[in-house]
């Protein structure tokens, strides 16, 4: 990727502080369009803090946002997928009562264009729309390989299972900007190889820039195309995942030696 | 004989299969180390150990007698200590009552000796014991939640990931610390740690799991020079970037 | 055990996915509508109160079982309902008019009361309506010249395209009219983004947001939902009892329309009525049962209430998922007879953990 | 000195409703579950006092006494029996279930004492003291001095004893304090106990004041608004929102139309969630992801 290239999403000088411990101080960066992005540093280093602020479930203290060239410093929670972000959790926040299904079709909720009214009727629109909804949750059901727990309540999937499924329940929405929060978490080599072919489809086949936060070294260099480190709320450098793992001061923070 | 032995425990969140046979062994005054990556099933282990989940099989003994299914104040009673991951001290109380709920399972015995023992390995915490737990730092709680194990006296002592969001020279002084317990208080301790390298170097023996099984076992020393863990848990394995090879249509067999 | 070959998306979505369910559903049909030919005037009144129960229910479990929001003031959307198209009718306004319009008053006010609830976790939502509940009971009790204050009001009983709904047998029909209706409904946004989109809260609320579902709108909307359907069972419950004074409509009934919900099974919809069978018939049980005991026993103040209460921990204790819940774990327990393991529904140590945080 | 009457009404008004918030908040901070038959236990206590008292013919303080140890068993044989089966259940469930065993303890009252009112024969009844044209009723003072008792004496728990500081602990981290060996069980039993006891004394405090009957228990809906108004969690924002409570009743009930003093406590409970959901004292804050 050539660094002259468009960026989709612009944070300039974030800043955020709870009770006094300053989370975030003074963050800036951008994701360009088509990468893939991630972010590394050790716990605590307000990685998730920094997702948080674009999907805006907290407000900076200062800093803006622009996405899209749209700023969204203070669009509010909801809008934020309309935009054209969605994400996933650290630790999975799924419909646990719900099926796979009806989780990956939440995710179409965005796309909603029927009113209440014609839903209490279940007039043909809706049932036009919720047969597109279906067909194109059954297309991300087929690019992750979901097929098998269709049907299955998700509370009842093992760990590794969820982590897709919210992967592909933030795909429904048909975002611009894919936020994965320590996708990898809880997979074991084996799957977390799976997980960076699978974030190379989203990137290649449905066009979706990624931005992720990720502890895994390997996967970082093996998805990524650029890296921004961060410590202590800052960030130290971004670079090529060579170029940020031999950062000195990267070394030190992180890598502890 | 072995202070701790776990036998092919299994053991559940609701119907996932959170660890599947683990059985591991900790001796008197030794150091073992759990690795693993994250969700690996490590700290189930810790908990399944002291008693915070049932196991649905296997047992777990402590010093020749069956604790399995003891609730937890029971097994820190015996003279288990737990870490918990996230240190998890009362955010509410002061340093010097989270130390003092630590000495709770011991009868009435003076305990201000203990207390002293506690500020002269931790003397940031003596400075700040009247202050909530709630406002020190992440060192400083890590230290409190050490500290308000060691006030059970433990003859074994759980660690859960204490080098967790601590800055390296801050982990670097916690395993200091760590490594002298087991000189000083003569205590075993069983340590679950991501930081591969710091666990490996002050621990004698080491088991390394993913997805709930344990997949190798050995001394440290060799563990530190297997090339499988120096892939995966020191980071030093040398990939290439992009362009890997693979297959389109990936394995679709699991 | 029944496997359906699925060969096109709209099948999955209708309500029925075999015609085996659709054989039950429509004898079940078929005997609703026949059975006031065999009934005496006061078993077909008994049967009107369980509709009027079901269509309440909906309401509630719309909010509580699918949303996660509680409400222990029910009662007062019930009353609203009643009192409105009561006072209406009261004014000459035809029937046609005047339950529309009651039904959407009582939605308004639903979606007023809701609007608390963006702000709140579920037991100040919950404390909050009962609050709401009580300022309502209030009003009812002291606007004299437009409700009849303690004394009460009667409830006119227009013709009804030439019938009177204050014949038994009318009402039975309007009412099992209305009750399918709701449940047509109630289904059919259960099936849509905005039944989903409650589920969503319901789990969720940050992932909710975070997948573009509007949280507040969301929760009006399900305050409103089930007020409008709470408020159309406190219309036909008007004409029901003829008479509407302020103690039909108290904390008690409220608790009666969880107990309803619980006991049938949170999150479902055949729960609704199964809640309303058991709810409906429950205190002539009990009355029968007063007839039995020895008088000591039988007459003892608050009786009735008391088992309310002990039947509500009795299932919150042994059987969480209620009457539905039950009737699934025996018909699993049928279809897979030798296999059935009993360890599926075994429960596990819990630990609490504050969320305070500081 | 009208004012000065209804302030001192209005402040023993007020300490019952503090009293039973005590007693829910108690209970909410050790298990973060909510007793909505808080208000029941204390018609109980009130019952069970009356037994002893007036029954018995024991003397007062004794029959205080043996109600207080009556009423903590109770509390800890239902927590064992009842509660314990419930943790890590969703709160609704059990707040469900504790509105049951409100219409239980109802009925079974009602089976035990019949559903008339009733008088306790307390010593101080009846007396009134005259300061400066304000006449004070012994009942009210009673009832601000045993609150005002009962308070400290929970604080100094809370602060000093080994156990009470072991019960906040299990309140902020049950794990952890299972971790140190606390038995959090028999912690949660005795939290339970206490919790029944602290009603069980507004009950008789109550007593002079109004007079027992089996619904007397509704009072705790208004305690359950006194502890939301000073915020859930805390134990001097009880005292604080009943007290509000309590005076605002009184000079509602006389300056404002007819029962309105009745419902004022909720509106004051709708225009504080409304305005300041975290209530007077916040201790709580939104759950972090």
């Amino acid at each position: 990727m050539d660094s002259d290239q468009a960026a989709l999403f612009e944070a300039r000088n974030l800043s955020l502080s709870f009770g006094g411990v300053r989370a975030v101080r003074d963050v800036s960066f951008e994701i360009r369009r088509g990468e893939v992005f991630s972010i590394i540093g050790p716990n605590g280093a307000g990685k998730t803090t920094v997702f948080n602020l674009i999907n805006r479930i907290y407000d900076a203290d200062e800093g803006t946002m622009r996405f899209n060239g749209t700023e969204m410093s203070r669009v509010p929670g909801h809008r934020v997928a309309e935009l054209g972000i969605t994400r996933t959790f650290q630790n999975t926040e799924l419909f646990d009562r719900a099926t796979v299904l009806d989780n990956l079709l939440i995710g179409r909720h965005v796309h909603r264009r029927t009113n209440i009214v014609a839903e209490f009727l279940f007039l043909p629109t809706v049932r036009r729309q919720e047969i597109a909804f279906r067909s194109y949750a059954e297309r991300i059901i087929d690019l992750l390989e979901l097929q098998g727990s269709r049907d299955q309540m998700v509370g009842a999937l093992p760990y590794g299972t969820r982590k897709i499924v919210e992967i592909a329940r933030a795909l429904c929405a048909e975002p611009e900007l894919l936020l994965l929060d320590e996708p990898s978490s809880g997979l074991n080599p084996e799957e977390t190889e799976d997980l960076s072919f699978w974030i190379e489809d989203i990137s290649a086949d449905l066009g979706v820039t990624i931005a992720m936060v990720e502890h895994d070294m390997n996967l970082v260099t093996a998805v990524s195309n650029r890296v921004m480190a961060m410590a202590d709320g800052a960030a130290i450098t971004t670079g090529t995942p060579a170029e940020v793992q031999d950062h000195p001061e990267v070394l030190r923070a992180y890598l502890g030696d | 004989m072995a202070l701790l032995t776990v036998r092919n425990i299994e053991t559940y969140y609701g119907p996932i299969m959170a660890i599947r046979g683990v059985s591991l062994e900790v001796n008197d005054g030794g150091i073992v180390t759990v690795l693993g990556a994250n969700g690996a099933g490590k700290t189930t282990v810790l908990k399944t150990v002291c008693g915070a989940m049932d196991p649905r099989k296997g047992t777990v003994d402590l010093d020749g007698r069956d604790i399995t299914g003891l609730d937890p104040n029971r097994v820190a009673q015996l003279g288990v200590g737990h870490v918990p991951e996230g240190r998890e001290v009362f955010p509410f109380l002061t340093v010097e009552e989270n130390l003092v709920v630590g000495a709770f399972s011991r009868k009435r015995a003076d305990f201000s000796d203990d207390l002293e023992m506690v500020y002269g390995y931790f003397p940031a915490l003596a400075d700040r014991r009247r202050q909530p737990a709630g406002f020190l730092s992440g060192g400083e709680q890590q230290m409190l939640a050490i500290g308000r194990a060691l006030m059970l006296r433990p003859r074994l002592m759980l660690l859960d990931e204490p080098s967790l969001g601590l800055a390296p020279t801050l982990a670097r002084e916690i395993a200091g610390i760590v490594a002298r317990l087991r000189s000083e208080q003569r205590m075993a301790i069983l340590l679950v740690e991501q930081n591969a390298r710091m666990a490996l170097d002050i621990s004698d023996y080491g088991y390394v799991m993913e997805t709930g099984r344990i997949v190798m076992e050995d001394t440290c020393e060799r563990l530190q020079n297997a090339t499988d863990i120096q892939e995966f848990y020191l980071g030093m394995k040398d990939r290439g970037v992009r362009g890997r090879r693979r297959w389109k249509q990936r394995k679709t067999w699991r | 055990m029944r496997f359906v070959l699925t060969t096109h998306y709209g099948q999955d979505v209708n309500l029925f996915r075999h015609n085996g369910q659709r054989f039950w559903y429509a004898l079940l049909a078929v005997s609703v509508v026949v059975a006031p030919l065999f009934l005496s005037t006061f078993y077909v009144g008994e049967l009107v109160l369980v509709f009027i129960w079901a269509i309440a229910g909906i309401g509630l479990m719309l909010l509580v079982g699918y949303t996660g929001l509680v409400s222990l003031g029910h009662a007062a959307f019930l009353a609203l309902g009643a009192y409105c198209h009561a006072v209406l009718l009261g004014y000459g306004v035809p029937f046609a008019v005047s339950a529309p319009v009651a039904v959407a008053f009582t939605a308004l006010v639903g979606a007023l009361v809701g609007i608390p609830a963006l702000r709140m976790t579920g037991v100040y939502l919950a404390i909050a309506t009962l609050a709401f509940e009580r300022i309502v009971a209030y009003g009812i009790e002291h606007w004299e010249p437009v409700t009849g204050g303690l004394r009460g009001m009667s409830v006119p009983q227009p013709d009804f395209f030439g019938v009177s709904l204050a014949d038994s047998y009318v009402l039975y029909y309007v009412s099992l009219g209305v009750l399918a209706a709701g449940l047509f409904a109630a289904a059919n946004l259960l099936r849509s983004p905005t039944g989903r989109a409650f589920v969503a809260v319901r789990d969720s609320e940050i992932s909710a947001e975070s997948m573009g579902v509007h949280l507040a709108r969301t929760k009006t909307t399900a305050f409103a939902v089930s007020a409008a359907f709470t408020g159309l069972a406190g219309v036909l419950l008007a004409h029901r009892i003829g008479y509407l004074a302020p103690d039909a409509f108290t904390v008690q009934t409220s608790i009666q329309l969880l107990l309803l919900v619980v006991v049938g099974g949170l999150g479902s919809l055949h729960g609704v009525v199964f809640g309303a069978i058991f709810v409906g018939y429950l205190p002539q049980v009990i009355a029968l049962a007063r007839d039995v005991l020895p008088s000591a026993v039988g007459q003892i103040p608050g009786l009735e209430l008391g088992i309310f209460g002990l039947i509500l921990a009795l299932f919150l204790v042994f059987e969480p998922l209620g009457l539905y819940g039950r009737w699934l774990k025996i018909r699993s327990w049928l279809s897979l007879f030798p296999l059935y393991r009993k360890a599926t529904h075994k429960r596990q140590k819990a630990y609490l953990r504050t969320e305070r945080v500081q | 000195m009208e004012v000065f009457q209804l302030l001192l009404s209005g402040l023993s008004q007020g300490c019952v409703y503090g009293l039973i918030a005590l007693g829910f908040v108690m209970i909410y901070k050790a298990t973060e579950m909510l007793n909505f038959a808080q208000g029941d236990m204390m018609m109980l206590g009130a019952f069970v006092a009356f037994t002893f008292v007036n029954l018995a013919g024991l003397p007062f303080f004794v029959g205080f006494l043996i109600t207080l140890v009556v009423m903590v068993g109770f509390g800890m044989g239902l927590e064992r029996t009842v509660i314990r089966p419930m943790i890590g259940e969703p709160p609704f469930a059990v707040l469900m279930l504790t509105i049951g065993l409100g219409f239980i303890l109802r009925a079974v009252a009602g089976a035990i004492w019949g559903s008339g009112t009733r008088t306790l024969d307390v010593p101080f009844a009846g007396r009134v003291l005259e300061v400066g044209g304000v006449v004070l009723g012994y009942e009210n003072l009673v009832v601000i001095g045993g609150t005002a008792l009962l308070c400290i004496g929970l604080w100094a728990f809370f602060r000093y004893s080994r156990i009470g500081i072991a019960m906040q602990a299990a309140s902020q981290n049950q794990l952890a304090a299972y971790y140190c060996g606390v038995p959090v069980k028999r912690v949660t039993s005795l939290v339970w106990g206490i919790s029944a006891a602290i009603s069980a004394a507004a009950g008789v405090l109550v007593a002079p004041v109004m007079l027992i009957d089996p619904m007397m228990g509704f009072l705790g809906i208004k305690a359950f608004a006194a502890a939301i108004v000073g915020g859930f969690g805390s134990l001097p924002g009880a005292i604080v929102g009943g007290l509000l409570i309590g005076v605002v009743e009184q000079f509602a009930g006389l300056y404002l139309p007819a029962g309105l003093g009745e419902v004022s406590a909720f509106v004051i409970l709708l225009v504080m969630l409304m305005a300041r959901p975290q209530g007077i004292f916040a201790s709580m804050q939104q759950k972090k992801v």
